[in-house]
């Protein structure tokens, strides 16, 4: 797509993450956000006079609070300052990152504070994703976020008993990260000889996708701090880059529906196009750990293939192989991922801040057990929407000099 | 000690009792097992608003006995764990009198990890409520004529006039080629199943703010007429759920799935109602 | 210094109280389409349009996610989209950076919102307060509106005759504005004679539920100047957050709107905002909001409202030539809609309403209840 | 609509957006409403920072991001009348039949007027400065409406 030339770099330097839980009975919406605001702010060393702009984003009908951070101002340190609010489903936090990069990157601002939330406890999930789909048609049919298409499309391709013991051993290892973070909302710690149990007896929530399979339904928020590459030098110890972003969204007719393949090729299509503008041949040799939201076990083994551009049953492999591991080849998701916690507005950005940390060294007990430069971080939302981000340890590529 | 969490598990065990909310426990009584794994077996004993708890060796005079590991047991307390979902895993059981255990549990005041500022006894105010604002819902012309359609037992698509994909329902225009769509096709409207979707999960209808029944199937029906993902939304006769085949294309390779027809509405007034599912078309 | 950014292209619907006829896809082609014809863009990877920048609103259009019918009517199928859930004046504030920025080279900018479709406005604007301490009394934007207009009238000589004034001569500006075809024209005595809706707020001072969609087209200077005559720069924004209870601000201070607009002028470069403006937008939502925003912008000297509107202020400032908010636009939409006539304008494309050689204006644009958050753009042409 | 529009298969078709809320008050707003239900007694938070009374209660200080948790003062149910506006439309999310007195009122005590119902007086006859007092409700809401509406009362 057309484009110029960078006008500046921008380093994230402050990240902030709510424990994520479905017992927030504690807080109300801005004091939650809060939580998130401060943590950034400490993390970044810094106090609220010295951010210029704060970006808001979730979406209205969980929570049914109209321009929400009119009232979310409470928590947001916004008070006095320029704000943006900039939405785009599940997407959403990782369009905020976006967002806080173009505001950064402009010279508009020094200091952007991009905040994601959602407090899913205080509305019905399910309803309200099933309220995105067209209200004539499709509002009639569609169950939220919830559906089999990816099993399908896996067990016709790979055979039912290959292609579900790959999902749940996708499932397995998002639950030993999961319960290496203390942030994550669900960690059971299952044990590899509770597979077959497991692939039997969780409760169906439409055809093979069970509930074991599926992202929960989270409150929390996270906040994170986006400084030019002046100031970020000067405020962190060590700023993480963000090299390259790019959204790819679908039209809404897109018929899940349907198991005519490939039908859903945003993932690929933005990794096709990310890789190439930045010279990277080999995806799987060049990042050293992917956050991928993942909404479901079945949909995170068969995205695997598309952002690292594969073929055949290579991603297969690498999930059985347990390359995905935290000390794997190509750690997927240390922090859980989004099975263990999806606070929906926050969770793409969540992402990028686990990203972040893992590229920082500072990720607690599920860093990953090897140097970290390069990470990848992912957005779904709406009908296959795509955010795909680049962060990096060093400045690198498009807009350098 | 055996820590899970960051807590351990006596911890969280040991406070039982001074976690018991007396004056809740009115009119309760009973003995109640807790079998921890390796973290041992515990006998609560409620009377008169009292509670005691002392190690067992064996639980079989108890009400109700619940099963677990520590593990599950420190996270439900800590809301780490859903116990619906430790259930539906098998992590948790419970013998004898379910219901009754279920009515101790409330008798706790929430467990709070050692140095976590002790909550003063604060009830936590929460307000349920359903929003509701009624909407008109415009068709617009290409919408609109769709839906008129139906009516005549018709089902109409627009044909993009650059790629020739049929779309229905039917867009203002062809997304892909950026023009609008502008020749209407009549499909269908029997068809073949491509896709169901089998629904267990009973989630509200934002349309009516009611629940909606299951299980049902969502289904994929490639209409007569149209090709590859041009498949056609709706539903199942659920009574047939479990009798319908899928067809696919995977690598140029079909596989014919269940033929299937729309079952109409009597009274039809331009809306998807209209059909009030597909059937098989045996 | 970052590079400059024009707007190259405007287009809108008509704002009609109840477009029944189509839906939100409708509209926007309506729009998509003469901004495509009048630039020659197209959304090839290559060249074309970078990114699409929507506005609506979830709880408007009754849908989650309310671009997500959108892609295929913004171009986005398979492209970018990210949506301003906010005034829709910040749009074309976001569009600036992320041009300027260097990711993307033109945008699209296109909002949409059918106020007719829900049942109430003000029951929409109610969500906007929280669940404990403001909905439970009844609060919505039209009531906040009633509280901020008290304490304006307390504050400054606005009377009910300056109201009338602006709404009289409202009716007539939208008379010449063809976007605004169902506006009613009232005299000053009808409109002294209309019903109190929340006082000191009359029945004929709100502006009217609409329905409609905008759109322009932005792009760097130098694709700028390739595919328009007459590009527009965004010369200056700047916005601003006031606080959410309405008894933790002073209702008549225009705190946000004076930082806002500090900060759209310090970037813009203007010292002497008071006489440097050939045109002036403001939203306008409640006849109160004319004079008030306009001391707010430093542009009417304060407390000085009504004598300015008894001198014939509004007409020698060209102040609202559109007709304004009060004319009839969507609430969300209200700043953008004001950007694309102060653009109109500028481009001297402005028809019967044309003000002669106006080469600098300023566009305004508020949400929240009573004026909680503000956002100004300077726009210049060459 | 543009001259040529053709509306022949156009029409519209009722329907709502209905879903079930629940809101939490958190443990700040959870003890300002259960004092005010169970001790009829109205709570502000003081920053000290910014030397301000805040009610209604909240957790941090917007202005300058201070911790206000534990920072409770109580307020008189007593004050008077800083603004008002007289609600006329009736619409389904308003607590009361039109017309009825909508008032910022200053409690005693507090730096931060309340918006709230002002009752027991026609409209025509409020004005700022009045001084007012709380009606507690006899049944909870679980909200600010535990106080029902304020009243006229003597200075």
């Amino acid at each position: 797509m057309a484009r110029g030339t960078k006008n500046r770099h921008v380093g994230i330097v402050g990240i902030g993450e709510t424990k994520f839980s479905s017992h927030r009975e504690d807080v109300n919406q801005p004091e939650m956000i809060h939580e998130a605001v401060r943590q950034a702010l400490d993390d970044a060393g810094i106090g609220i006079q010295e951010v210029d702009c704060v970006v808001h984003g979730n979406m209205e009908l969980f929570e049914m609070v109209h321009q929400p951070d009119l009232w979310h101002v409470l928590g947001t340190g916004a008070y006095g300052k320029d704000s943006f609010r900039i939405t785009t489903g599940g997407t959403t936090g990782g369009t905020l990152v976006c967002a806080a990069d173009n505001l950064v990157a402009s010279g508009m601002y020094d200091v952007v504070l991009a905040i994601g939330f959602e407090k899913l406890q205080e509305g019905h999930t399910t309803g309200g994703i099933t309220n995105m789909a067209d209200p004539l048609w499709a509002r009639k049919l569609q169950s939220g976020a919830l559906t089999d298409s990816a099993a399908v499309k896996l067990i016709e391709e790979f055979g039912p008993e290959r292609a579900k013991r790959a999902a749940m051993t996708y499932r397995i290892i998002m639950d030993q990260h999961a319960c290496l973070n203390p942030n994550s909302h669900r960690a059971f710690g299952l044990d590899w000889d509770q597979m077959d149990d497991l692939m039997a007896d969780s409760p169906p929530l439409i055809g093979n996708l069970r509930l074991i399979h599926m992202c929960s339904q989270s409150d929390g928020a996270c906040a994170l701090i986006f400084a030019s590459e002046e100031r970020a030098r000067r405020m962190a110890k060590r700023p993480v880059w963000l090299r390259d972003h790019i959204t790819v969204h679908r039209e809404e007719t897109l018929n899940l529906c349907t198991n005519y393949y490939p039908n859903n090729p945003t993932h690929r299509f933005a990794a096709e196009q990310l890789f190439a503008r930045n010279g990277i041949d080999d995806p799987l040799d060049y990042f050293d750990v992917f956050e991928m939201y993942d909404p479901s076990a079945w949909w995170g083994v068969d995205w695997l293939r598309d952002f690292f551009l594969l073929e055949g049953d290579a991603h297969l492999k690498l999930v059985e192989d347990r390359e995905i591991a935290i000390d794997g080849r190509m750690p997927i998701n240390p922090s859980g991922g989004v099975i263990a916690a999806n606070p929906i507005g926050a969770t793409a950005m969540v992402r990028v801040a686990e990203a972040a940390k893992q590229i920082r060294g500072d990720a607690g007990p599920h860093q990953v057990p090897k140097t970290v430069r390069h990470a990848l971080a992912s957005s779904f939302g709406g009908t296959m929407w795509t955010v795909l981000l680049m962060l990096e340890d060093e400045l690198n590529g498009w807009g350098m000099p | 000690m055996t820590t899970y969490f960051g807590v351990d598990v006596a911890d969280v065990i040991e406070t039982m009792p001074s976690r018991f909310r007396k004056e809740a426990a009115a009119g309760i009584s009973g003995r109640f097992g807790y079998d921890l794994g390796e973290a041992g077996r515990w006998r609560l004993a409620v009377r008169d608003g009292d509670a005691a708890l002392a190690p067992a060796e064996d639980l079989d005079d108890c009400l109700a006995v619940v099963a677990t590991d520590p593990q599950t047991f420190v996270g439900i307390q800590l809301g780490k764990i859903d116990a619906t979902e430790a259930m539906a895993l098998q992590k948790l059981t419970v013998a004898g009198d379910r219901g009754a255990f279920g009515s101790i549990t409330r008798l706790f005041q929430k467990y709070l990890p050692p140095g976590e500022e002790a909550l003063p006894d604060t009830e936590l105010v929460v307000l349920k409520q359903t929003i509701s604002v009624g909407q008109t819902f415009a068709t617009g012309p290409v919408m609109g004529r769709f839906l008129k359609g139906l009516k005549q037992k018709k089902i109409l698509a627009m044909r993009c006039p650059v790629c020739g994909r049929l779309q229905s329902p039917p867009r203002e225009i062809c997304a892909v080629c950026r023009v609008r769509n502008t020749e209407w096709v009549e499909v269908g409207p029997k068809g073949e199943m491509r896709m169901l979707e089998y629904v267990y999960y009973a989630s509200p209808d934002p349309l009516t703010g009611e629940t909606r029944e299951t299980p049902y199937g969502a289904i994929g029906v490639l209409l007569d007429g149209c090709r590859d993902e041009e498949v056609f939304w709706h539903l199942l006769n659920p009574a047939q759920l479990d009798r319908v085949q899928m067809g696919s294309v995977i690598d140029g390779q079909v596989r014919h799935g269940s033929r299937l027809r729309p079952v109409w509405a009597e009274n039809r007034t331009g809306s998807i109602d209209d059909i009030q599912y597909f059937e098989l078309d045996d | 210094m970052a590079r400059r950014v024009g707007i190259c292209a405007v287009a809108q619907t008509t704002y009609q109280r109840d477009k029944w006829h189509e839906r939100f896809q409708g509209m926007a082609l309506e729009v998509l389409e003469p901004l495509l014809a009048q630039t020659g863009l197209d959304f090839s990877e290559d060249k074309g349009i970078g990114m699409s920048i929507s506005v609506s609103d979830d709880i408007f259009d009754a849908r989650t996610i309310s671009d997500n019918g959108m892609t295929d009517v913004l171009g986005a199928h398979m492209r970018c989209e990210e949506k301003i859930a906010q005034e829709g004046i910040q749009a074309l504030y976001y569009g600036l950076a992320a041009i300027q920025g260097g990711h993307v080279d033109a945008a699209l900018v296109l909002g949409h919102c059918k106020e007719s479709q829900p049942k109430s406005r003000n029951m929409v604007t109610h969500m906007a307060f929280d669940p404990f301490y403001t909905r439970p009394v009844g609060l919505d934007f039209t009531a906040a509106a009633g509280l901020q207009a008290q304490a304006y009238a307390d504050r400054s000589d606005v009377g009910d005759t300056h109201l009338a004034d602006i709404v009289a001569r409202a009716g007539r500006m939208a008379q010449l504005n063809p976007a605004t075809p169902e506006t009613p024209v009232w005299t000053r005595e009808e409109v002294l004679a209309s019903p109190m809706l929340a006082d000191p707020i009359r029945a004929h001072h709100a502006y009217p539920v609409s329905d409609g969609a905008v759109g322009m087209i932005l792009a760097a200077e130098e694709t700028a100047r390739a595919i328009c005559d007459h590009p527009v720069w965004i010369t200056g924004v700047g916005n601003c957050m006031d606080s959410f209870f309405l008894g933790d601000r002073d209702l008549a201070s225009n705190f946000a709107l004076k930082q806002a607009a500090a900060r759209a002028y310090q970037r813009a470069g203007i010292d002497q905002p008071h006489d440097r403006f050939d045109v002036v937008e403001v939203s306008d939502q409640f006849a109160y909001q004319q004079p008030m925003w306009m001391e707010g912008l430093g542009l009417v000297d304060e407390g000085q409202g009504g004598a300015w509107i008894a001198g014939g202020g509004p007409d020698a400032m060209n102040v609202n030539r559109s007709g304004g908010m009060l004319a009839g636009n969507p609430l969300i939409l209200g700043g953008l809609v004001r950007a694309a006539e102060v653009a109109l304008q500028l481009m001297g494309l402005a028809g019967e309403r044309q003000v002669a050689d106006a080469r600098c204006g300023l566009a305004h644009g508020v949400m929240g209840p009573a004026g909680q958050f503000h956002s100004v753009a300077i726009l210049e042409r060459d | 609509m543009q001259s040529d529009f053709d509306t022949s298969d156009c029409y519209t078709i009722e329907g709502k957006l209905a879903l079930p809320y629940t809101y939490f008050a958190g443990r700040v707003g959870s003890r300002f409403i259960t004092t005010l239900r169970d001790q009829h007694k109205i709570m502000g938070v003081r920053c000290d920072a910014c030397d301000t009374v805040f009610v209604p209660p909240r957790q941090t200080c917007e202005r300058c991001l201070g911790d206000l948790t534990d920072s409770w003062c109580e307020v008189g149910s007593r004050g008077r009348v800083v603004n008002f506006t007289v609600v006329r439309y009736p619409d389904r999310h308003l607590p009361r039949p039109v017309p009825y007195v909508l008032a910022m009122i200053l409690l005693e005590g507090a730096d931060t007027p309340i918006v709230h119902l002002l009752e027991g007086i026609p409209p025509e006859q409020v004005a700022v400065d009045m001084a007012v007092e709380a009606v507690f409700a006899e049944t909870t809401t679980h909200t600010i409406r535990d106080i029902d509406h304020f009243k006229p009362c003597d200075a």
